[in-house]
C-alpha cells in the first residue's frame, strides 16, 4: 500500500463566465494543477474528470487541450460530492499502484436558477416538492426548533463566510455583507434568505495525485491524503430526493458516517482538525455539518459560530476563504476547489486568510443521492 | 372556469382518495418493520422484496416547514406555496405540500391532517396531491 | 492480488419503453442481476453506475429501489465504453482488496434521433460535422477505397446480425433481414444505409463482480474477468469529436492497444477467443474492429465475414446474439449488456445462439471520446 | 434576399479568408513537429505549451467522403450535404464540409481545394466556414 499525496493543485476562478465553455474552464484548472505539479499531461497515467450538467466525454474533451497521450479517462458524477469521489477513485487507485500520477478535474457551466437533475420524480416537481432549498429549510428549521438556532446564527454563517471571501480570488462574490443585510435580503426558502443559500455558477478545480515516492521528483510541497472517503446516505438522511424518513433511526447520519471512517483511516480526530472547508451549500448546512463531523456537540453549531469558534482564529476555522456560500457552486469543482484551498491552507500559500501552523484540514462534500465525501489532508 | 373530465392521481399508488377517508400508502417491511414513502417492494434495510402497501394514520405532527417563493423546475401550481415534514404515529416522517399560503399559520409540533386537493389542472384532466392541512384551522 | 469473477447478470430488454423511465429500467437489470447471483444489495459493498443522458446521482436513484445500505456508489460516464468503463473500476477494486462484492448497473433512455452530446463544439454541430454516423461512414468508406470492402460486405454483416437477433429476447429487432433489403434501405450517411446503423434506444444491463473466494458461497457457476482495460484514443484515431488527425500515425489504433493491453492481461491472443461481442455501432465497425483486435488480418474483415468465418458455427463467431445493430444501443447500457451476453455463452446458457464450447470470450465497446474497452472473460 | 451587414466565420482561428487566399490555419509543435487542427497551444503528443500557427497548402487529396440527408442536432445548413476527410502534403488529414451535394460529383484521391464559403446567415450575419472544393471542378 503506497502513500498517497498531492503534488499539485490550480482553479479557474468560480463566478459567471459566458463567453467560456467548460472545455475553457476545466483546461485552465488543469494547467494550473499541472504546472503547480512541475509535470505536463505526460506524467498523468489516468485522469478522472468530475462534472454534473455535460453529457458525454467531457473530461476526455476538456484534457484534449493539454495534450492526447491515450490515458485511461473517467468522467464521474456524484452531485457536489463529485470531485472528492474523484479524489478518491485516484487515490485508491495510487494507493494499490494502479498507477503513481493521476490527475482529477471537475468543471461546471451550472445552469440558471433552481438546479434542475437532482433526481426528483415527476410528480415531486410537479406538485413542487422537487426544490433543493426546500429540504435544506426543512433542515435548519427542525434544528431552530429543537435547538433554539436562530435566523441571527444563519446571518451570521453568511456574514462570515462573506468577510472571508473578499481576500480569495476565485470566490464569486467578494464584498463584505453585515447581519442585517443578510437577514433583510429576499427571503428564498423560509428561513433562508438570499445570502444564506449558495448560488450555483461556472468553474474549475483540478489536483494532481501521486504515489508519495514518485512526488519526491516533482514538487518540494506535497501535501498528504491521509483519508479519502465516500459514504452514502441511508434511510436516516431525508435528502435530496428522498421523501420518506424513519423518525429515529438508530443509526448516524452519512455525513457521521464519512466523517468517522475518515477520522478513523487517517488515526485523526475532530480535535486534531486545524481548518476545515465544508458543504456551506447553505448557512444552516454549515451548522448542522459543523456538528455531525464532530467540531462541537450536537445543536451548539449555531451558538459556536456567533462566539466565534469557526472563525479564522477561532477554535476550529470553517470556510475560511469563504465557502461555497461565497465561491458559489459549480457542482462537479466545487469540492475539488475545497480540497485546492486547504492544500494552500497546509503549504502555508493561503495568504491573508492563512490559518497559522495550519497541519492537518479536512474537506466536505455532501448533495444529491445522498453522497457525503471526506478527505483529511496532513503536512 | 375550466372543464375537468376526470380526477386523476399526480402519480399512482401515494394515497388512498376515491371514496374513502384520505390516507398515505406507505410500504412497510414483513421481516424488520421498516416503512418507506411512496411505496416500493424492496426494504431499504433488509434489501429484500418483503415489504406490502399499508396506510397509516392520517393525522401526524408537523416537525419542520419552509415556504417558497419562486417556482421550482417542472413546478405546476401557484407560488407562495408552504411544505414541511409531517411525523406520523407510526414513526415515518414525510415531506409534504401543505395547504398553507404562509408560515405564519404553521407552527412546530401542531397536528396536521392528510388531505386530497387539487394540485394542478391539466387537459381537461385535475391533477390530485395529498396535502398537509392544519387540523385546528376548519375542521370539519 | 485477488482473482475477481462475474457472479451474476441481467438485463432489461432493450427497445423503447415509453411508460418506464429510466430507474425502472436500471431496477429490473440490477435485480436480475442479484438474483442470478442468488445476492441482494446487502451483499454488495460499492456500486457504480454507467449512464449518459440523466443529470444527476442516476445510480443512486436505481438503486433505491433495491434497498438503501449506504455504500458508496459512483457514477461513470465513458459513453459507449460507460458500462466496461464501470466494471474496471470494480474490477480494479476487488482485485486490490478494497471490496469482495461490487455491483455495475448501465441504464439508458436514449433521446430520439441523431445522438446529442458528443462533445462536438458549436461550429462543428453548425457546419454539419456534428454528426456521429459522417464519423463512421467515413471510417468504412475509407476502407472500402483502401482495401476494397464492398457494400455488400456490409449488407452482410447487418444480416448476419439481425438473423442472430431473432432468438436473443433482449434485442430490439428480431426480424431477418435479406441483404437485399439492407442495401436497399434508406440511405443515412452513404455507404451506410438504415439498417446498417444501429439505433440509440432504451435498456438497463447489471453486473455482479466478485472476489472469486467470496463468490463460491453465492453461485457454483462464476466466469472470470482474465482482462478488463480502458484506453483512449491518442491522435492517430480521428473519433467523434476530433477534427484531424496526423497523415500516418507511427502507433497502433485505440482498439489496438486496448486488445493488446488486455491480451497481455489474460495471457491469451485472439486466437484463443471462442466468441466476442464488438462494437458494431454499424457494420462497418464491426469489419474494422474484427481486424483491429486481431481476429483477421488488416483488410480482410469483410471478405472473412462474407466466408462466414464471424458466423455461428465459423471460426471465430462475432455478435453472435445480434449486437449493437439488433439490440440497439442504450448508451450506457450497451457494453454491459455485451458483458451479460459472453457470460451466458462462457455458462452454455445462450440458447440457440450457443457457440458450443466456449471457453474465452471477448467484449469489446468503443465511442465518443476515444474511450476503447476490452474486457475477456474464461471459465 | 436576405441582408447581411457583416460576414464572421463560424469559429475564429480555423482558416484565413479576409482579403488572402483561403488556408486553414493548424497548430505545429515547434519540438515535435506534429499538428492539430483546429488549432491549440499544447501539443497533442509533447503535452507542452509548444503549438504555434501555420497556414498549410490549400490543396489536398480527398480520401473517404459520405453524404448525409438528415439534419444532425445544431446543423443550420441544409440538406443534403457531404463531408469528406482531405490528407494534406504536409501531413495532416482534416474532416470538412464539400461544396458538393452528391457523391457522385466526388472520386477517392481526387485534389480538393480549401475555399471559404457561406455556411449560415443569422440575425444578419453571413456565417462562413471552410469547405473542400473539386480542382477539377470549375477552378478559377
Ligand atoms: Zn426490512
Ligand atoms: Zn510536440
Amino acid at each position: 500500500m503506497e502513500e498517497v499525496v498531492i503534488a499539485g493543485v490550480g482553479m479557474h476562478e468560480f463566478g459567471r463566465f459566458d463567453d467560456k465553455d467548460y472545455r475553457d474552464l476545466g483546461f485552465v484548472a488543469a494547467k494550473r494543477a499541472l504546472e503547480d505539479a512541475n509535470m505536463s499531461l505526460n506524467e498523468v497515467q489516468a485522469a478522472f474528470s468530475a462534472n454534473v450538467y455535460e453529457i458525454s466525454a467531457a473530461g476526455h474533451n476538456v484534457l484534449e487541450k493539454l495534450g492526447v497521450p491515450g490515458i485511461p479517462i473517467i468522467n464521474v458524477e456524484n452531485a457536489c460530492a463529485s470531485g472528492a469521489s474523484a479524489v478518491r477513485l485516484a487515490y485508491q487507485a495510487i494507493k494499490n499502484k494502479e498507477y503513481d500520477v493521476a490527475l482529477v478535474v471537475g468543471f461546471e457551466k451550472s445552469p440558471r436558477g433552481f438546479l434542475p437533475g437532482a433526481g426528483y420524480d415527476r410528480w415531486q416537481e410537479w406538485t413542487g416538492l422537487g426544490a433543493n432549498p426546500l429540504y435544506f429549510a426543512s433542515s435548519i428549521h427542525e434544528h431552530m426548533v429543537e435547538y433554539g438556532t436562530t435566523r441571527e446564527q444563519l446571518a451570521y454563517i453568511a456574514s462570515k463566510s462573506h468577510k472571508n471571501a473578499v481576500h480569495n480570488p476565485y470566490a464569486m462574490f467578494r464584498k463584505e455583507l453585515s447581519i442585517d443585510e443578510v437577514l433583510n435580503a429576499r427571503m428564498v426558502s423560509d428561513p433562508l434568505t438570499l445570502y444564506m443559500l449558495c448560488a450555483p455558477n461556472d468553474g474549475a478545480a483540478a489536483v494532481v495525485i501521486c504515489n508519495k515516492k514518485v512526488a519526491k521528483s516533482f514538487t518540494e510541497k506535497p501535501i498528504s491524503i491521509a483519508a479519502s472517503v465516500l459514504e452514502t446516505r441511508r434511510r436516516g438522511d431525508m435528502f435530496v430526493p428522498a421523501v420518506s424518513a424513519p423518525a429515529n433511526p438508530p443509526y448516524p447520519t452519512v455525513a457521521e458516517r464519512a466523517a468517522q471512517s475518515a477520522y478513523e483511516m487517517a488515526s485523526l480526530g475532530p480535535e486534531d482538525i486545524d481548518v476545515a472547508e465544508i458543504q456551506d451549500v447553505d448557512a444552516g448546512s454549515e451548522i448542522i455539518y459543523s456538528e455531525r463531523l464532530g467540531f462541537c456537540p450536537i445543536g451548539e453549531g449555531g451558538a459556536r459560530a456567533e462566539a466565534g469558534e469557526t472563525s479564522i482564529g477561532g477554535r476550529i476555522p470553517l470556510n475560511v476563504n469563504g465557502g461555497i456560500l461565497s465561491r458559489g457552486e459549480p457542482v462537479g469543482a466545487s469540492s475539488l476547489g475545497q480540497i485546492a484551498e486547504i492544500t494552500w491552507q497546509l503549504r502555508g500559500e493561503a495568504g491573508v486568510n492563512q490559518v497559522e501552523g495550519a497541519k492537518v484540514a479536512l474537506s466536505h462534500s455532501e448533495g444529491a443521492g445522498g453522497n457525503s465525501c471526506v478527505t483529511i489532508l496532513t503536512r | 372556469m375550466v372543464y375537468v373530465k376526470e380526477k386523476v392521481p399526480v402519480k399512482e399508488g401515494l394515497f388512498k382518495w376515491q371514496d374513502e377517508e384520505a390516507k398515505l400508502i406507505v410500504a412497510k417491511c414483513t421481516k424488520c418493520g421498516e416503512m418507506v414513502f411512496p411505496q416500493q417492494s424492496f426494504c431499504p434495510e433488509c434489501c429484500l422484496e418483503t415489504m406490502e402497501p399499508v396506510t397509516i394514520n392520517s393525522i401526524g405532527k408537523l416537525k419542520c416547514f419552509t415556504r417558497i417563493t419562486a417556482p421550482p423546475p417542472g413546478y405546476k401550481g401557484s407560488v407562495p406555496y408552504t411544505a414541511g415534514i409531517v411525523e406520523f404515529p407510526e414513526g415515518i416522517r414525510i415531506l409534504g405540500i401543505t395547504t398553507e399560503k404562509e408560515v405564519v399559520n404553521l407552527e412546530p409540533g401542531m397536528e396536521m391532517e392528510v388531505i386530497v386537493d387539487t394540485a394542478f389542472i391539466e387537459d381537461e384532466k385535475e391533477y390530485v396531491m395529498f396535502k398537509y392541512k392544519p387540523v385546528s384551522q376548519g375542521e370539519d
